[in-house]
């Protein structure tokens, strides 16, 4: 037996013996995931239970160093871990901005003192984060950004406002872009800096988006002291973090273009088959059919950069491009399902559409080519990165 | 006859969006929405409705109404899109009003001097399925004691929640029927369905429906012209919404682009915005076209007026899905946010091209009657 | 019997008597048209009298005023005539660019003399005449144009060189842009004039399209000598009549959409029906309804813009959007024929294919989002005259 | 697997692009259309070919080839998709050596070491009416004598005018039966075609063409699964070669952007056009990896390997379609003329797109399978 199937045996072992049954299968919907942090809420104790023993063993960030509390797994190991959970149908032990995001970025730019006080209690699920980076007027146009950062020696004082904060109102800490060089030219004058959103100044607004639901908040700071050992990466140059981070987003976002089940699938359970066995409406069948090419291409392509990216084959700015087309393709997967499901699928509250899911998730995707970058910033920037065209 | 509204008909739009834009902008939607108001339309500004002439456009004048054609309704259909008003106007104005204007005189007088007042509301209740099939119906009349007992179950009954009685088109044996049944009738279940959009439709369950002979609408086995016709008098009306809802997403659109900045410029600065903007433009002016054209014809009964209503109202649904979709996306994460109205505007569209039909079955109607 | 059914009577009469059995029905293909000119060639002589007995009356311009040649016809006679003409299905008796683009031209902007010259021989067929405006390296970006004409008193002297000039090699005069102010602003230094093709200095040479035909030319000017009488407007303001000229030229190429019998016939033809009637293509069948819904309410809007010109309802400006959907719609109409006809379609040379005829036809309708202003400028246009958008 | 090319597959890639640029750039096929050349290809780089390795990609060594796989059989014709380079490779190389690698081994010695060295040329005749529908073939093959008689006609037979034998599709009773019958049999006749790309195709009649039964390749009435295979891996090439002419015509329209000037700067500079490239180029990547996989998964013996090369050839074929017709747009008025390369690249890819199924016939496939 080979060292990663001896993991595997051992892997599958531990899985049986410590995931709760309660948490096999697919959640039943978003609302039950978990998120961690000081005031987490579990769906039932088992849940609980599950992220928390798999963050002993550092298994919700599976490739971290264990002397951050990560799994300390090889590439090769955490692809076993992966294929084991799926194949007992485990659900994620804990969802992050933490693990997602903000780790991989102090484990590139962050000092060994932030790593080793912030990254166990992320893996620990212990605190949760959430991303201040967007601000009212700024859009697109992230480096913008107004809100800024007085030096007052040993701390700064910042003011100003955050948008598109996702979960604000529920996270413990912000990672977050400052202005602490007015005068620099827009990009230089940045720094990427934490704080704990409890410190006085820090307020939150939830915003309703027009699926109903409020996943994103303002975030007011009003005053709010930030220490100087909470700056990651170089003063001034918290842009270079931000982009790192992005395009890490970005890939994540893309990846939406992958979800669910088959279009066609979705259509004929709603619509039933004609007498010769095709989708009873030949329109939408036609579209569904282009559709599922494309889903099945751009899966593809994802395999395909991951391997150009391991090979060295490509530049990173290739996660723009699976951004663009992936976001744009789950906004007409969902344009589908919406035409597949009819006026059934228009009833925003009744419990035969669970209510309103499907057009809940409709309306949900159209933020997926404005979120982390504009399609039409990806746009630019495949334009400018992997074109090369003049002035891009 | 030119593509072009007449001063008539230029003069009721002035009044239409006049009415409208003093009396029920959006904010009377998101009033009736988030109130949770019961009926989730407003009874005063419906009789308002009746007293502007609206409610009766196209009921004749010796019945209380205005008297117009289906290009006049048209403009108040448009009207209504612009301002995403809540109103049983396609339900009982047009739909009903329409399968009446074929019926005994009686039942006119009954129902059509109300429907112009604003004072009833009727509804038609065809669909039963997810998907408009109108030639695909199985709810079912049977011959029972003097008249009919009716079996069924109808979906996206505009307003049925509301309405005073309901219009159900049902199977009796050869062919269809309509029937003309109180909505308090014993075995009539009615539960509203609130919709993506906060505008109204209902689910109506018919259970052992017992109707005298009297509630038949025209002839037995003869409901499938008069219904056919009321359909698509509504689809035209119904592209004309689309027309209304997307022009106006259109419009703030184009106001957005012209003062949002952005990398310090206008938005609308940007050539691959431009290029967008000048491209739906182009399609709007089209949809446009193909809808004055399908209402112009239904007044004129020429001959193939329905696949004139087929283009526009398939034309009209895709280039205002297009206008809505790039309306959020050119708003960027505001579009997204339920404080503006980018989102009112594209949840409406959704319905209304899934209403009497969307794209596809009118292309599947195009493509029948072209014998492909 | 009003004026008009009078007129109506005695036109039919008229072409009962005038019109030979050989210039009623289809056009073989596009050779075939009558195009007149100093080279003039004619399927047949009944042709040649055709042209000429037409030519006569002024019927080739209908609505021309007589005292120029013209037929003098109000709009009502002249729309009275087309329909008698398509009663007998009467062929055109006359293409010409002197008609369709320079007549108008010097209605607007000519002088007296000008028109007594030139509208007469037009309207007979005797002077055949090219345009000369692009120019090579310039596309898109017309009034950079470099052609340009020395003052020497009561002549220019002209030198320079024109490209896209349709039919040049058989043309027997020019209407043609060229720089008279080289140190004005590039729109202000323009001026349009007209010489006879027969001048010491001009050449021209065919150029090969993909379509295999070449109904274009380069054109040299090698100081050719152009008399100042034969300017036509004001001084370095020919850009004016140019844009008046190209406006038309737009209304033309975009009423191409509305050409040709119905795809899903074309298709039906070539594929046949499946068991349920329907387009024994499915997939196909989707593209062709959606193009026919395209077709039909493009149609209805050529018809509402006239409407509407008509009723002063709206900016010149709306012929960019005929230009720009008419072509684009008219380039997926052959994308369509092409799949509709399959293989067969694909023969270049065969008589079975009419040597290629729908292949070629598709060829050449990629052309028609390039001339007369691309797909590009016309969004431009539009973007900044229709929509005031900032910066257009 | 991972999804880019291995080492050895990138060896052979250079080699090919780096063969064709030096003896078979678009100036062949040029001169090729221009000559009227009397076969259409060149029968020295067709030996060429045979001798690079090329013309033998798939075929085993034992029978003088180089015994590679179906990825390596796309890496040639991606790369002849470049350059346009009109060659027996899709009709022999590919579709007929992958049926006789099937067949009896005296058929295989008769005709593969001569197919891999580029002296042999096979073609497959399957498609009869304009569209490629390989389940309703008509031809006929009746019992006859020691043999079979053959009628029927065939169409879009790739090179069948110089093909030194024929592998004809034929209706035997109850299923289809493959023939391998000598291009100078009488009764067959066969026309040259010449195509809009300046590429060779052929019609072949059948009347009344008496055959041995030593003709059969396979067992009778057993030919579907050879003629499936070797349309599968016919298509996944096709599709390499839309993604290669499709690139192509992408790359050159790149280098214009950056060197053309209008309105004093490179177009490359238009914002508009920025993001149409930048969509286009997306598209083609994405294709590739679809087109990669089919082609793996076919060497995998992948199931439902046949899905994965209907989504690569109908991707790739959009997608080439977009380049081309992208290219032709972005190059204006020049990209017009047959001086020009593009409008030769938009050629090219309406015949790819037509050869073995078009983008619909595979959307079609994909539905069915996936039971709708």
């Amino acid at each position: 037996m080979t060292d990663l199937e001896t993991f595997r045996a051992e892997t599958r072992a531990w899985l049986e013996a410590n995931c709760p049954a309660e948490c096999r299968g697919p959640l039943d919907n978003d609302e039950d995931r978990v998120w961690g942090g000081r005031n987490a809420t579990f769906k039932t104790p088992a849940h609980k239970r599950w992220m928390e023993v798999m963050g002993e063993r550092g298994w919700t960030a599976p490739e971290w160093p264990t002397e951050y509390g990560g799994g300390g797994l090889t590439r090769e190991q955490a692809k076993v871990l992966g294929s084991e959970m799926r194949r007992i149908d485990a659900q994620s032990p804990l969802s992050s901005f933490g693990i997602w995001m903000l780790g991989p970025a102090l484990l590139q730019f962050g000092t060994e003192e932030q790593k080793k006080r912030f990254l166990p209690e992320i893996v620990r699920g212990e605190i949760r984060w959430c991303q201040g980076y967007s601000e009212p007027g700024a859009g697109s146009d992230l480096a913008g950004l107004q809100t800024r950062a007085e030096d007052r020696g040993d701390h700064w004082i910042v003011n100003g406002q955050k948008v598109w904060t996702s979960y604000a109102d529920q996270a413990d800490w912000i990672f977050c872009l400052v202005r602490t060089d007015p005068d620099a030219p827009k990009h230089l004058g940045i720094s990427f800096v934490l704080f704990d959103m409890a410190t006085p100044g820090v307020t939150t607004r939830p915003i309703t988006l027009i699926s109903g639901k409020s996943p994103f908040c303002e975030t007011f700071f009003d005053d709010v002291r930030v220490e100087k050992e909470n700056l990651v990466g170089t003063l001034n140059r918290g842009w270079d973090v931000a982009k790192a981070l992005l395009a890490h987003e970005r890939t994540m976002i893309g990846a939406m273009g992958d979800m669910g089940r088959p279009m066609g699938q979705v259509a004929v359970d709603s619509l039933g088959l004609d007498e010769t066995g095709r989708l009873d409406e030949p329109m939408l069948r036609a579209r569904i059919a282009e559709l599922e090419i494309d889903v099945a291409a751009f899966r593809l392509s994802m395999e395909r950069v991951g391997d150009q990216v391991k090979a060295r084959q490509v530049s990173p700015a290739i996660a723009s491009m699976l951004k663009y087309y992936g976001s744009e393709l789950n906004k007409r997967r969902h344009e589908l399902a919406m035409a597949a499901g009819g006026s059934d699928a228009l009833e925003w509250e009744s419990d035969r559409s669970r209510k309103g899911t499907a057009a809940r998730d409709w309306l949900r995707t159209k933020a997926n080519s404005i979120e982390g970058g504009t399609s039409e910033v990806q746009l630019n920037i495949i334009a400018k990165h992997l074109l090369q065209l003049p002035g891009a | 006859m030119p593509l072009i509204l007449t001063e008539e008909q230029t003069m009721l739009k002035d009044a239409a969006d006049g009415f409208l834009a003093e009396h029920a902008p959006i904010s009377h939607l998101r009033h009736l929405r988030d109130s949770k108001d019961a009926d989730g339309v407003s009874r005063d500004l419906w009789r308002a409705f009746g007293e502007m002439g609206f409610a009766g456009v196209i009921i004749p004048e010796e019945h209380g109404g205005s008297g117009l054609g289906a290009v006049e309704a048209g403009v108040v259909a448009e009207a209504l899109g612009r301002t995403l008003t809540p109103s049983p106007f396609f339900g009982s104005s047009v739909l009903a009003a329409r399968v009446l204007s074929d019926a005994a005189s009686a039942d006119q007088q009954a129902w059509l001097p109300r429907i112009a007042a604003g004072e009833a509301i009727l509804s038609l209740a065809v669909d039963e399925g997810p998907k408009h099939q109108p030639a695909r119906i199985t709810t079912t009349a049977e011959r029972s004691g003097n008249g009919f007992k009716l079996n069924g179950a109808k979906g996206f009954v505009l307003d049925g929640h509301i309405a005073d009685a309901l219009i159900v088109a049902a199977k009796t044996g050869a062919g269809t029927t309509l029937f003309l049944i109180d909505a308090r009738t014993s075995g009539v279940e009615i539960e509203r369905t609130v919709m993506v959009d906060a505008h109204n439709a209902a689910r109506v369950t018919l259970t052992d429906v017992q109707v005298d002979a009297d509630a038949v609408l025209g002839a037995v086995d003869g409901g499938e012209a008069a219904l056919e016709s009321a359909l698509n008098l509504g689809r035209a009306c119904v592209a004309a919404g689309l027309i209304g809802a997307g022009d106006q997403a259109f419009l703030s659109t184009v106001e957005y682009l012209r003062t949002r900045k952005q990398f310090g410029k206008a938005i609308g600065e940007f050539q691959a915005l431009q290029h967008r903007a000048a491209h739906l433009f182009t399609e709007l002016e089209i949809a446009k076209a193909a809808v004055l054209a399908a209402l112009q014809r239904i007044d004129a009964g020429t001959e193939k007026a329905d696949l004139a209503v087929s283009v526009a109202k398939a034309k009209a649904g895709r280039v205002a899905e297009l206008a809505v979709q790039e309306a959020v996306q050119m708003h960027g994460g505001v579009g997204m946010t339920d404080e503006y109205d980018v989102g009112l505007f594209m949840k409406r569209v959704r319905v209304l091209n899934e209403l009497l039909g969307d794209a596809g079955f009118h292309a599947e109607r195009i493509a029948r009657a072209g014998g492909y």
